[in-house]
């Protein structure tokens, strides 16, 4: 990786999920150099963790595929993953970009057979399940992982484990002697796509996300629907493993809220009326789902979604912002609050609390050059000239599609400065 | 209807926001009530509550000026500051509803007899004559709140109580002859005398 | 071809080796699948095989024959140019379905001959496609609609360095944007309001010397593909011009929903009820100033949300249109500015993302008031105006008094008319659905003139996806529209504000840009972007039948005069679904084809009847089925070591003869993966998978003749993360050919 | 944070001797001289008009007498931080400086009525005012507080109650409003049990309605104290001078309207300090107890 060629007609995208894939890739499909960068060993980012996507109920990695393939065949991308940008100077058409390349230990003889994984025994919380599920110290990320190469955990190299990982592998792909990189690149415009966070669900102590086991974060609730994840698709308590039968969704956890996040996530809403489908279709009238909520925010040609869950039977909509939550009987939860719509106090009882917490943007501070404009909501501003643009959830709150049109204009800006460079512009 | 009163039916005209914009303790925060309830939720009398915060607020805009502060709601709290910790907006209700209860009172609209209302003229008139708060004399005058024989009954009943701090020297009968007092009474009756004429005087021209 | 030289390589790596013999496999590729070479190699995928390979091909291999791992895994070190590659899943499709047991080695060896067998012969049957040089570079792009969507898409493509051809039909640019009073800053923070900047637009369009503005103007026909459009414009005055484009972007915006379809709201009723177009208009006209119809000052405005809108009742708008939230909070302001009381009635208020609720505590500290409510009516109150309403938190029938109530309605797409509906009615008539069938009379016989023209076999314009808006893979591909070479943006294609509308267009400029550059290079566009290879058809064998111009999902195919299909290749996605349509089998791409497929399943070995072991034909969708079972394969789902599996482009290539052939040749059952069809489709070329399910339909007829059992043949919809039911699929097909007897068409 | 030189001590009305929480200030006074921690009392402090000088004072009136404080404290003890024992005191100065600082309108009015005395409070230049559990929090620091203890209260549960004020709206930095953590450590620190997961840790015990609303109060009451049983306490510890009034002294009554058999001891946090440090139950003021705590007695008359 160290023999990066980087020109300042180059393109440098930093983030591999649904946005920095989209910029990517368009630009790459205008002819244009781009180098991706991906700080996590493989690319697809929050989505790739996603069971379904609304409206469509359809499935994220249906779309990855496309894009995954799409990476294959374009030899105008580089990407590099396990990178992180530790900084950035200079201008419009003539970045310096220091990157930070951690080692995986492996190196492109993997040929994702597994033996490594078999070999050892250490395990540690699987960040693609949110720690809802171990993992050993030799994984492949996820089925869908590509690149379609495995890791070593750091903390077993130098172990017996990391020892055993190498004799495992007849190939010589595991490579324990891997060290960080840092490379500095030239490139003409930058698009920042680092997505996401969801907003640490402890700090809205009101709901004892740290002190109840069945209360979870809606991230959480997602992994749970895959037959691979952490429960084997399985909607279930923490607590017991059982089947829910009265799921609480607790709307704006941690968004429209001056103690945690000020701006409206956006996805939320929409987030919960599908996962109150999950609940229909795997548990039926067995379970009844409530959704707490402010404002119930179907934006635009997908309202009908939201019609459409409204007249389930099993799912009832409570116009209020849950005040706290209190241990019920057993492992059940009391949700307390008063049903703003004619003045209606509830105390309900939950055996499950699905919180729907926020998107936190993942801008880091420190990294730009000045006149950058970052605003209170941590999202990077638009100016049209300084050539570093922000793509999908690094730019606003959005679901995916607006992510893929955001990414997708990011991409032109961007290729407006190199073609500025080369001379092309009209 | 007091004088006061009338006259900002008068000035106020069907804007019963702008009146409590004006002369209400941190009212112009009111209109930033995006009406999630959260407060309603998390007041510990809440279930005593006729009117819940986030629907005296919504009463507030609708313009129901008599209802909201005649009602009782306001007096119902206990300070305990759960509803400002947790408002999605920052707005300081707890203070709000202070406002609108001495406001109310000021007008001479808040419910009669109510006895949170009493209780606090009773304080209040303790510190202003002595600076500091006379337990004993709060305390028995609170028996004698709803008149004498009444007073008696609680007396009596509060008898068991009253020795228990005597008991432990949490209270001394030699308050009620003097007791805690400031020094400088003089000038605490002068201060609060300016603050109470500024307050008048200002009280319609707030948020002007 | 005499010329061709197949080299098969196989791979011992990643357990292939200990689980197969290869040398059997090696002798297979020479013996059966006539390769001049065939090497084994323990770790084919590093620098050495890889090398091994890259030396064959210099020394005169011409088609590479892999036998491996997946066609998904490993593409960086298998990837050859000028060479046609094939090949044999034999580690996610061979070892790792099947147990690592005695008993099963047998047939898991079988598999791998089979699949070696089949990569031979698909290599046999390709060639490298190249570029039909139909098109050349041609960086014009047409813009259609001068609003602030197309304005912003002439703007960023000049920008990029390509020149624009701008049709406004109207005297003006700007469209619904100039005329707003005010508009909500373009950053941080949002709870001000911002002077309107369309103006200044307007002038940098006009003076962009890139950019050629023509007003009073329509397009009157677009004929032609990506790269050579031939657009002639049309001017008020009868005047008309030809120009060619490489791209066009369709912004084409929106219309007001007519509120005189809202009496009960007082829509029409009174001037003092209004739209909110009209009511931006009326303050921008007074500078500010809020009049009523009769010129006396506005003091009371009520706006009431979603009128018309987000609702199933008849004639109204079943979405939500987005931007009106934002939009009466900020008219509200403007009422508070000059001096009087606005109230909004919402249902939810929807002020979404960043700038959402910084607009909605604007608003507020504006002294907006905003109530939870439902309008039951707006009526006439002595001088002003009475709304009737439900306050939902107060929980009371109530009313308040206006001067002027803004009904916020909803935007109606300007897309022009559905180009498929004459077909719909013929399918909804065929359905027997009277009421439908009305319906869409009703909607065709009020349908808007056409806006491109299209010269297209299959219609005037771009084809809806619901309620009119025009677009196809609306959540991960939202700019894909079933037309190639022809992107929408703004509320034609989406409901939306101003600043989405930017957004939307600068996107929609890029795809545009791309369009011009891959159809100057003869690439195909998403999803099989860089493709070279396009449809070609003998002529001598076409009979005319018009399928395949009918059922191309993306109008490429038109007919010349005598109704010979012509491809277009620059509008053709490369799905195959013409291919699939082909009775006469005339359609071929270079490097997939009726042979390149026929032949493989042909070349399977067929053990007779009473061998016990059947074989399963499964043609399994690229994009979807086939990843599955890769999947399936590395979580070691085991499945049926009888089935043959071949990934097709799209279920919508798979033409019958396949199966027939298959049924002919002895398998004893044929199954085929797909995606999800209907409206919530996931077939990446829209209309593949339904086509494909709806030709199956047709299949019993073969059966019947042929006197085998309709259950051999089964079509299914599976999506990627299918991982354990698709395997389970195959395994019920062996366990009913188990039941119902092998196929007695064995040679 | 290092424990300042001395502070400017603001005890309020119930903290003075013979007064209701004459208790706390006796074992305050033997847990400060434990501590080393020096107060200077601010001469002649006046009432903060607590949570319900409101409905008599209205905001300016009720505002200046926390104003006159802040003026006296400046006068007599300079930058000294003002520490006030009690959470009506303690926030009721902390609001009237924010009042101060934020609202003009209403500095105007207070100060006006300062001028009368000759006082005056300046936005940007008024002491901090903190709570005495501030200080042991952050400048001596709970770890400190730990290795001073020569009594463990070995075998004592505890049931840490904060009550509402001296946790919101201000609280302690770096406490949940929800979940407070700091009593249980104090509770440990001092070689204690604390009861885990106290559901009613901070509920409302309501405050200055006990007196105007005494049925109100007592059902509040109530279910503080069940839950300190359910979670096995043998005592209540509190830092609240209210909260300790209300939840020890009523207890009779609750018994005679609910029929329950409540006679839980409810204490403060200095009298836990005083014992562990060594300092006799009279020093630490367990004569003051309606309820008496006998397992601090037994320890402390070791």
């Amino acid at each position: 990786m160290s023999e990066v060629i980087a020109t300042n007609q180059t393109i440098l995208v930093v983030g591999g999920g649904i946005s920095g894939l989209t910029a990517a890739l368009e630009a790459a499909e205008c002819g244009k150099q781009v180098i991706l960068l991906e700080k996590s060993p493989s690319v697809g980012g929050r989505v790739s963790q996603l069971h379904k996507y609304f409206p469509k109920l359809c499935i994220p990695t249906c779309g990855l595929e496309i894009q995954y393939r799409r990476l294959k065949a374009n030899k105008n991308v580089r990407l590099m993953t396990m990178a992180e940008v530790t900084g950035i100077t200079g201008e419009a058409g003539n970045f310096t970009v220091n990157v930070k390349v951690a080692p995986r230990y492996v190196n492109e003889n993997c040929t994702a057979c597994g033996e490594c994984e078999k070999a050892v025994s250490a395990e540690f919380a699987d960040e693609f399940n949110y720690g809802m599920k171990q993992r050993k110290g030799a994984y492949l990320v996820s089925h869908m992982a590509y690149p379609q190469r495995y890791v070593i955990d750091p903390r077993i190299v130098g172990s017996d484990d990391g020892e055993k990982a190498k004799a495992a592998c007849k190939y010589g792909a595991v490579d324990l002697e891997m060290a960080e990189q840092n490379l500095s690149l030239n490139v003409g415009a930058v698009v920042w796509a680092t997505g996401w966070k969801p907003y640490d669900a402890a700090k809205i102590q009101p709901y004892g996300y740290d002190r109840y086991s069945n209360v979870i974060s809606n991230v959480e609730f997602e992994r749970m629907l895959d037959p691979f994840g952490p429960t084997g698709g399985k909607i279930v308590r923490p607590s017991d493993g059982q089947a829910p039968k009265n799921i609480a969704f607790i709307q704006c956890a941690g968004s429209r809220d001056h103690n945690h996040l000020k701006h409206c996530s956006r996805i939320c809403c929409m987030a919960t009326l599908k996962q109150t489908t999950y609940v229909r279709d795997q548990l039926g009238d067995n379970c009844k789902s409530t959704v707490y909520y402010i404002d119930i925010r179907a934006i635009d040609r997908i309202d009908d979604f939201h019609r459409k869950v409204k007249e389930d039977p099993n799912v009832t909509f409570v116009k209020s912002k849950v005040a706290n939550i209190v241990a019920g009987s057993g492992d059940n939860v009391v949700l307390k609050g008063v049903d703003t719509e004619g003045y209606n106090r509830y105390a309900n009882e939950h055996d499950l609390v699905v919180l729907a917490t926020g998107m936190e943007s993942n801008v880091p501070a420190g990294v730009f050059p000045a006149g950058i404009a970052i605003n209170e909501h941590n999202f990077i501003d638009l100016d049209s000239d300084c050539g570093i643009y922000g793509a999908g959830c690094s730019s606003d709150a959005l679901d995916v599609n607006r992510a893929a049109q955001n990414a997708t204009a990011a991409a032109l800006r961007a290729i407006q400065v190199v073609n500025r460079v080369a001379g092309q512009e009209g | 209807m007091s004088d006061m009163n009338q006259a900002m039916v008068e000035k106020y005209r069907s804007n019963f926001l702008k009146e409590v914009e004006a002369n209400v303790e941190e009212g112009t925060w009111v209109k930033m009530c995006m009406q999630c309830g959260v407060c309603s939720g998390s007041c510990p009398l809440g279930p005593h509550w006729e009117h819940p915060p986030q629907e005296l607020f919504m009463m507030i805009r609708a313009g129901k000026r008599e209802e909201v502060l005649s009602s009782s709601s306001m007096w119902m709290c206990t300070s305990c500051y759960n509803c400002i910790a947790r408002c999605p907006r920052g707005l300081p209700i707890t203070h709000i509803m202070h406002g609108l209860a001495s406001y109310a009172k000021r007008l001479g609209l808040a419910p009669q007899n109510q006895p949170t209302s009493k209780f606090g003229d009773i304080f209040w008139d303790s510190i202003a004559k002595n600076g500091r708060v006379n337990e004993l004399k709060i305390g028995v005058s609170l028996y004698f709140m709803n008149g004498f024989s009444q007073g008696i009954k609680n007396a009596l009943a509060g008898r068991e109580l009253g020795m228990a701090m005597m008991k432990t020297k949490r209270m001394s009968p030699t308050e009620y002859f003097g007791g805690h007092k400031c020094k400088d009474l003089s000038g605490i009756a002068k201060m609060l005398k300016k603050a109470k004429e500024f307050e008048a005087e200002h009280i319609t021209k707030f948020g002007e | 071809m005499a010329d061709m030289k197949i080299g098969a390589y196989i791979c011992q790596g990643c357990g292939i080796g200990d689980r197969l013999d290869t040398a059997q496999l090696a002798s297979v590729a020479k013996r059966e699948g006539k390769a001049a070479e065939a090497r084994e190699h323990a770790f084919l995928c590093n620098a050495e095989g890889v090398k091994m390979i890259q030396d064959d091909i210099a020394a005169g291999v011409t088609h590479v024959v892999i036998a491996a791992c997946s066609r998904r895994a490993k593409t960086e070190a298998f990837s050859f140019d000028g060479v046609a590659i094939s090949r044999a899943n034999l580690r996610e499709g061979v070892i790792w379905v099947r147990p690592d047991t005695p008993e099963a080695a047998e047939t898991t060896q079988e598999m791998a001959d089979d699949y070696v067998r089949m990569a031979c012969a698909e290599a046999k049957y390709m060639k490298m496609p190249s570029a039909s040089g139909e098109q050349g570079l041609v960086r014009d792009i047409l813009v259609v609609g001068g609003g602030i969507s197309g304005m912003t898409a002439a703007l960023e493509a000049a920008k990029t360095g390509y020149k624009v051809e701008l049709v406004e039909k109207t005297g003006a640019l700007g469209g619904v944007a100039a005329q707003m009073f005010k508009k909500y800053p373009d950053k941080a923070p949002y709870n001000v309001l911002a002077d309107n900047t369309t103006g200044a637009m307007i002038d940098a369009v006009n003076a962009n010397s890139s950019i050629t503005v023509h007003l009073n103007t329509t397009v009157a026909k677009t004929d032609g593909a990506p790269g050579r459009f031939a657009v002639t414009l049309a001017t008020e005055s009868g005047a008309s011009k030809d120009i060619t484009v490489g791209a066009i972007i369709q912004a084409t915006g929106f219309t007001q929903y007519d509120m005189s379809k809202l009496p009960e709201l007082g829509g029409g009723k009174s001037p003092d009820v209004m739209d909110q177009l009209a009511f931006e208009k009326m303050v921008k006209a007074n500078g500010g100033a809020i009049k009523k119809s009769d010129g006396s000052d506005a003091k009371n405005v009520v706006f009431v949300q979603c009128a018309g809108q987000r609702s199933d009742a008849e004639g109204h708008l079943p979405y939500c249109s987005g931007h009106c939230c934002m939009t009466s909070i900020k008219q509200a302001r403007y009422v508070k500015e000059a001096g009087g009381d606005a109230t909004v009635i919402f249902d939810d208020l929807r002020t979404p993302g960043a700038d959402g609720e910084d607009v909605y505590r604007g608003g507020q500290e504006a002294g907006v008031a905003f109530s939870k409510g439902k309008v039951s009516g707006v009526e006439a109150a002595g001088k002003g105006l009475k709304v009737n309403y439900t306050d939902k938190i107060l929980a009371e029938d109530t009313t308040i008094n206006a001067d002027i109530v803004v009904l916020a309605t909803g935007m109606v797409p300007a897309s022009g008319p559905n180009p498929y509906i004459a077909q719909e009615i013929e399918a909804a008539d065929k359905a027997g659905n009277a009421g439908l069938a009305e319906k869409l009379k009703a909607e065709q016989a009020s349908a808007p003139v056409s806006i491109l023209n299209l010269q297209y076999r299959q219609g005037t314009d771009v084809p809806h996806l619901k309620s009119g808006f025009t677009d196809s893979h609306f959540i991960c591909f939202p700019y894909e529209t079933r037309r190639t070479g022809i992107y929408t943006a703004g509320p034609v294609r989406r409901p939306m504000d101003a600043h989405q509308a930017i957004e939307d267009a600068t996107g929609a400029t890029l795809k545009a840009i791309q369009a011009c550059e891959n159809a100057a290079l003869g690439r195909a566009a998403h999803p099989r972007s860089g493709d070279l290879s396009f449809p070609s058809f003998r002529k001598e064998g076409c009979t005319q039948c018009k399928r395949c111009t009918v059922e191309c999902p993306f109008g490429a195919i038109n007919e010349d005069e005598k109704g010979f299909p012509q491809y277009n290749e620059a509008r053709c996605r490369r799905c195959g679904t013409c291919m699939g349509a082909c009775p006469v089998r005339v359609i071929s791409f270079e490097n997939y084809s009726v042979e390149t497929v026929g032949q493989q399943l042909k070349a399977v070995d067929m053990p007779d009847e009473f061998s016990e072991k059947p074989r399963l034909l499964v043609l399994a969708c690229e994009n979807d089925a086939y990843p599955a079972l890769d999947m399936a394969g590395m979580t070691k789902q085991e499945y049926s070591a009888y089935a043959r599996i071949i990934p097709v482009r799209c279920l919508g290539s798979v033409n019958t003869i396949w199966i027939t052939d298959a049924l002919n040749s002895g398998y004893d059952g044929v199954i085929l993966m797909g995606c999800q069809k209907g409206d919530n489709y996931q077939c990446h070329f829209v209309k593949g998978s339904e086509m494909a399910h709806y030709r199956m339909s047709k299949i019993d007829d073969t059966l019947t003749q042929l006197n085998l059992e309709k259950e051999r043949v089964q079509t299914y919809e599976v999506s990627i993360a299918d991982i354990h039911r698709i395997p389970q699929i195959i395994n019920d097909m062996e366990k009913l050919i188990g039941e119902i007897g092998m196929s007695p068409f064995k040679f | 944070m290092a424990k300042k030189e001395f502070y400017s001590f603001y005890p309020g009305c119930s903290s003075q001797p013979k007064a209701s929480a004459d208790n706390f200030l006796r074992s305050s006074n033997a847990m400060c001289d434990a501590l080393d921690i020096k107060l200077k009392e601010i001469d002649d402090w006046n009432c903060c008009g607590a949570s319900i000088g409101y409905a008599g004072g209205g905001e300016v009136p009720r505002l200046s007498l926390s104003a006159r404080n802040i003026a006296l404290s400046q006068q007599q003890n300079g930058d000294a931080d003002i520490v006030a024992p009690c959470a009506a005191c303690w926030i009721a100065t902390r609001e009237a400086q924010e009042r101060v600082e934020h609202n003009p309108k209403v500095g105007e009015g207070i100060n006006a009525a300062l001028a009368e005395i000759g006082l005056k409070v300046e936005s940007g230049k008024m002491p901090q005012a903190r709570h005495m559990v501030e200080v042991l929090v952050e400048d001596i620091g709970l770890d400190t507080i730990a290795k001073g203890v020569t009594k463990p209260l070995e075998g004592v549960k505890i049931a840490g109650y904060v009550g509402c004020q001296t946790n919101r709206p201000f609280g302690i930095a770096g406490e949940s409003f929800e979940n407070p953590l700091y009593l249980d450590h104090m509770i440990e620190a001092c070689g204690a049990q604390a009861v885990d997961k106290y559901e009613k840790k901070v509920a409302c015990c309501s405050g200055a309605l006990m007196f105007s609303e005494p049925e109100k109060g007592h059902a509040l009451v109530k279910d503080i104290i069940e839950a300190a049983y359910d979670g096995g306490a043998d005592m209540i510890v509190t830092p609240c001078q209210l909260c300790q009034m209300n939840v020890e002294s009523y207890q009779s009554n609750i018994n005679k309207t609910y029929g329950t058999k409540f006679n839980i001891p409810v204490v403060y946090y200095s009298q836990l300090i005083a014992v562990a440090y060594g300092k006799s139950a009279q020093e630490a003021a367990l004569d003051g107890q309606i309820i008496r705590a006998g397992k601090l007695e037994d320890i402390a008359n070791k």
